[in-house]
């Protein structure tokens, strides 16, 4: 049996109506709150934040540094065998310039699009990197490959949260000295 | 039923009010290696998983994102049920009896601790049109339905305030219990009135914890080192979920997922061929409704027996000997998680102090709590 | 456990807030758009019978849940009925305690197969029985809203 | 493999729309109630429900699975939600196979919905709180992000222009003016895509599929039942999924190793050695345009960096070698997400029946595939389909 359209049912409403209440309409607002418990692994990852520094985990069985830090290997399924801090530079392994937020709004005239990236963090194992923002760099001027270092929070407005480090900004250093 | 799944191995981490010290996914970890230990397996050799999850329980938009690492599934074959933990065991068993898998893992938590409004999300449960302008509690649907239920059954106020007592007491021997206590039936009828005729002390309070299951089939199961537990028989129902065109008076759901069950188990006689049960309990009624529900004796004679300790852990058929949710806290969705590894370390007589004697054949009913009006059936045996 | 790197002291142990900011709008649906407008419009009650089992149900639907038929015709119930149960909250569905604890009832509009969930409110709520017979109070047309909360409360008659 | 074979014998929709009237209950009904007509059956025909439906936060109900029941024909029946976020619509069919195919039921009606319009002012909200809570929601993460910045490395890696990836729009909202349900059917060039505003660099808008309301049902019945309800079963043969670390910053963003992983597993399972050579039709899911492309290559249909060539080629075209997307897909046709997946499905159903009207391919197509993603760029679901 073929599906013809006048087989589909579905009442399509005109956005002018709904918004118009020509449509009954009930409004709610959820109150969805949490406190989720950090436990060990991102609880020590979070501290260290605050204390200016990324920390990451090693696992001897497969030694891969893993970030954000754990305190299991997901791959060998064993307890990981310590921490091991990372530096705060990195490469750009993808980004974006976004000019709409979170809910979809375009961003105002004038105010800077957002340029998430992932960063590949010097220290941990390749491929190892976080979900950050760029700055410090007109937005169109980004490439993957890109060099960079974080910008911390002063250490007295820091909280313990991943937006200690305010954004990375691009570096200028030879390729040589780029540590592994 | 055809192709036998067995149950392999079992890990508990919890049951806390808290767990403060480690993430849901540490949780998890810790329930997932003492599961992998027990069933004499190493987690690569699992070929396919089920999760147990809710999104805003969890506090996620997709909950199904966040579950492989903990139970070592990456890269694998790995899927969501958003039901009860029993449902998840169902939904595992329908692929091993197919013959798609021979070792099937299946995770449940509860870190409703974490769930700062667990009142306002019952409510996101209810009807957004006819229901929450209306500004009800989940406790007011349960408040109705006691109501109903004991005025067409007879039971009584006081039988469920027993239920409260005796499984606070039961949870005091089980150590994975954390609400165990020594109260009275007055210390039930007295407490705090919440949505008459429910009072503080007849609901469950909400705990932490996570369970993980390994199944397995007929051929896996010979090769590995376990004792496994079989399960004889699985089913599951849902009533109408409006609260508008529902069975007040009784679990439907639970009636019609214990006949799945027992078809598939042969079972014709429950209160002759059951040893033992395990039912779900979020308020003391509830455990009534649901004894009923199994056919574990007629219905409207579940309160007076339960005075006269029929359903007691020494009685002639013991019910929610350990604690219950009333005992080992509300887990939500792993409710049924802890419902079934209760009947496994009985059935395997690693009980201990609150071992019951000579049992073959259990049977856990869960229930997925207000609003909801679904339940699973499981029947479980040591009998190969 | 099954780590090796536990917390050791109350004070390492930490939590991080979030919150899901949702709103919602919801359509009352096609039946659910009869039922509300007949409420607000007529004061009416609306029952949606299913042309195949006759169930009859209450506020009207679209279709049978237990045979899957469509359901098109839909009439007036009336707004008496009886009280199947009853309960007195003492909080609302934040859990919080309520002022003045409220009544609810289970409600069978005679005719209909169906319970609905209301306040009970009005003369003699110290004597509440279940099968009593009871009876809608709407607010004023001019206030009515086109929501299930055009019915005030159900009252004993 | 199985019991039993299990045959998809019946199917159904709605009309995808951006705001529907019909609350999610009704559009479940509508979809189920036209999938059990078109093969006749009567709800008590059937034994089993499973429901398909990703995020609660769209529809704005916790436990939708529950509050669907009804709708979906659960009432008083085995009924269950099975969830792998946007992958859920391709795993549908499977997860109802389990229900057949393990010998507990003959029937399972499958149904998928999804509500996206009862967010409001905007469904893009939920997407917020995909990301994990602690570590990266506090950057204010969107949906878009994710999409651009895989889609940016897509690139990267292959070298590909935004101009071939851009044609996948065109196709598809072209195919889609020949679909009954179609939300978003256009005739438009490569031109109106890199044109069209840009939401995120490099995607634009018309690189986007829409926010839909819709659902979707498929009928699936045991081999003894299906020969009595049809002369046309359509088989599934087999089916994979496969899901991927939630660390996603860790993974190779220009691949789709789950999708492999996926696609390998069904393939075995049905058979199938050369992807390429075996497969005539495939609807692999593509809510951004170059994610055809990229699960292209996940299936092994082509070489890795492949897939744009074939398009340029117009093998994927409804009348080339290899037809893909000939519903019109989730840029076409509407994306409720999980429906959107079932749609995907049905197109392979009809497909391989030779019923879709219009939109049928040459060559009496004897193998199909459809395709879904989801989570945080998480999880593949892959069914096999013959006739």
């Amino acid at each position: 049996m073929e599906l013809k359209k006048e087989m589909l049912r579905g009442t399509q409403l005109s956005e002018s109506d709904f918004r118009a209440g020509k449509v009954i309409t009930t409004d709610w607002k959820p109150e969805l709150h949490y406190a989720w418990d950090n436990g060990v692994g991102i609880g020590y990852y979070l501290a260290q934040l605050k204390a200016g520094k990324i920390t990451a985990s090693f696992c001897n069985k497969c030694n891969r540094i893993m970030l954000p830090p754990r305190a299991f290997c997901e791959l060998c399924f064993k307890p990981t065998d310590g921490w091991v801090d990372v530096l705060d530079t990195g490469t750009i392994n993808t980004f974006s310039v976004s000019l709409v937020d979170w809910a979809a709004r375009r961003i105002k005239k004038g105010e800077r699009p957002h340029t998430p990236a992932v960063i590949e963090i010097d220290g941990a194992s390749p491929g190892h990197g976080m979900l950050h923002l760029i700055g410090e760099i007109d937005p169109y001027e980004i490439k993957i490959g890109m060099r960079v270092k974080a910008v911390w929070k002063k250490p007295e407005e820091r909280t313990g949260s991943i937006t200690d480090i305010l954004y990375f900004k691009p570096i200028r250093e030879p390729k040589a000295s780029r540590k592994k | 039923m055809k192709n036998k799944v067995s149950i392999a191995g079992v890990g508990v981490s919890g049951f806390k009010a808290l767990t403060s010290d480690l993430s849901y996914r540490e949780l998890v970890f810790d329930a997932a290696v003492k599961a992998y230990l027990d069933a004499g397996i190493e987690h690569h050799e699992i070929e396919g998983f089920v999760t147990t999850a809710e999104d805003l329980q969890e506090g996620y938009s997709i909950a199904d994102e966040y579950t492989p690492d903990q139970l070592g599934a990456v890269l694998k074959p790995c899927y969501t049920v958003s039901g009860d933990f029993l449902h998840s065991i169902a939904s595992a068993a329908m692929m091993i009896q197919a013959g798609l898998f021979d070792i099937v893992a299946v995770e449940c938590l509860s870190k409703a601790s974490n769930m700062l409004t667990l009142p306002d999300l019952a409510a996101f449960a209810m009807d957004p049109t006819f229901n929450r302008p209306l500004n009800f509690s989940e406790h007011v649907v349960a408040g109705l339905e006691m109501s109903r239920f004991l005025f067409e059954t007879g039971n009584t106020v006081e039988q469920a305030a027993c239920v409260v007592v005796q499984n606070k007491a039961n949870a005091l021997l089980n150590p994975h219990a954390c609400f165990g206590a020594k109260i009275t039936v007055e210390d039930v009828l007295c407490s705090e009135p919440v949505s008459y005729p429910i009072r503080r002390l007849n609901v469950a309070q909400s705990a932490d914890g996570a369970v993980v299951i390994v199944l397995a089939s007929e051929k896996a199961v010979s090769r590995l080192s376990c004792k496994p537990i079989f399960i004889k028989g699985i089913g599951w129902s849902t009533d109408a979920p409006s609260l508008e065109s529902r069975e007040w008076g009784s679990a439907e759901y639970g009636y019609a997922a214990t006949q799945i069950a027992y078809k598939n188990a042969g079972i014709s006689c429950p209160a002759k061929e059951i040893q033992l049960a395990e039912v779900n309990d979020e308020y003391g009624y509830k455990e009534l409704m649901h004894i009923e529900s199994l056919g574990l004796c007629r219905r409207g004679e579940s309160g007076e027996l339960y005075q006269t300790g029929f359903f007691a852990p020494k009685g002639q058929l013991p019910v929610n000997v350990s604690g219950g949710m009333l005992g080992i806290g509300n887990l939500y969705d792993a409710n049924g998680g802890a419902l079934l590894s209760e009947l496994i370390i009985q059935l395997r007589g690693l009980a201990g102090q609150r071992q019951v004697q000579n049992v073959k054949t259990g049977v856990a009913l869960s229930w997925r709590g207000v609003p909801s009006s679904s339940g699973v059936c499981a029947v479980l045996t040591n009998e190969g | 456990m099954a780590i090796t790197k536990m917390l050791q002291k109350t004070t390492e142990a930490s939590y991080f807030k979030g919150s899901i900011p949702m709103e919602y709008k919801y359509t009352a649906g096609v039946a659910g758009e009869l039922f509300l407008k007949a409420l607000r419009d007529e004061g009416k009650l609306l029952a949606g019978v299913c042309p195949e089992c006759g169930f009859s149900y209450l506020p009207a639907r679209m279709f049978c849940e237990r045979c899957f038929t469509g359901i098109e015709k839909f009439n007036d119930a009336g707004l008496y009925g009886i009280l199947l149960a009853y309960t007195i909250a003492f909080e609302n569905f934040k859990g919080e305690p309520l002022d003045e604890p409220v009544v609810y009832g289970l409600i069978n509009i005679h005719g209909t197969d169906t319970t609905l969930i209301h306040r009970l409110g009005g003369k003699n709520m110290e004597n509440l029985c279940i099968g009593e017979e009871i009876k809608a109070i709407l607010t004023p047309k001019n206030k009515r809203q086109g929501q299930i909360t055009d019915i005030l409360y159900f009252e004993k008659v | 493999m199985g019991l039993r074979r299990v045959a998809i014998v019946g199917a159904g929709l709605t009309k995808f729309m951006r705001r529907a009237q019909e609350t999610p209950k009704e559009l479940a009904y509508e979809a189920a109630k036209l999938a059990l007509d078109s093969c006749g059956l009567r709800l008590k025909d059937i034994d089993s429900v499973t429901i398909g439906t990703a995020p609660d936060a769209f529809d704005g109900v916790h436990r939708k699975g529950e509050f669907l029941a009804d709708g979906s024909g659960g009432f008083g029946k085995p009924t269950m939600r099975h969830y792998v976020g946007g992958g859920t619509g391709c795993f549908s069919p499977t997860h109802g196979w389990f229900h057949v195919a393990s010998g507990m039921f003959d029937t399972c009606l499958v149904v998928a919905e999804e509500k996206m319009s009862c967010a409001f002012p905007h469904p893009a909200g939920a997407f917020l709180t995909i990301f994990d809570h602690t570590t990266e929601q506090p950057l204010y993460p969107t949906l878009i992000w994710i999409f651009a910045m895989e889609m940016n490395r897509y690139m990267n890696t292959y070298g590909i222009p935004k101009e071939l990836i851009a044609k996948v729009s065109v196709k598809n909202k072209g195919n889609a003016l020949d679909h009954p349900a179609a939300q978003v059917a256009e005739k438009i060039t490569v031109e109106d895509v890199l044109n069209s505003e840009v939401m995120a660099y490099p995607v634009n808008r018309l690189d986007i599929s829409p926010v839909s309301d819709g659902a979707a049902a498929i009928v699936l019945a045991a081999e003894h039942v299906a020969e009595r309800i049809t002369d046309k079963p359509i088989w599934i043969d087999g089916m994979g999924w496969n899901l991927e670390t939630s660390y996603w910053c860790t993974r190779d963003l220009a691949y789709p190793d789950y999708v492999e992983k996926a696609a390998r597993m069904a393939y075995k399972m049905a058979g199938i050695t050369e992807p390429h050579r075996q497969i005539d039709i495939a609807e692999p899911y593509d809510p951004f345009s170059y994610k055809e492309l990229h699960h292209m290559e996940g299936l092994l249909l082509c070489g890795k960096g492949e897939a744009p060539q074939l398009l340029a080629d117009g093998v994927t075209e409804r009348t080339g070698r290899l037809p893909c997307c000939p519903s019109g897909g989730a840029m076409g046709v509407g994306n409720p997400i999980a429906a959107t997946g079932l749609m995907k499905v049905i197109e392979i159903f009809l497909q391989l029946r030779e019923e879709a009207g219009a939109r049928q391919v040459p060559g009496k197509p004897r193998t199909g595939i459809a395709q879904a993603w989801g989570d945080l760029m998480q999880v593949g679901t892959v069914v096999v389909m013959r006739r």
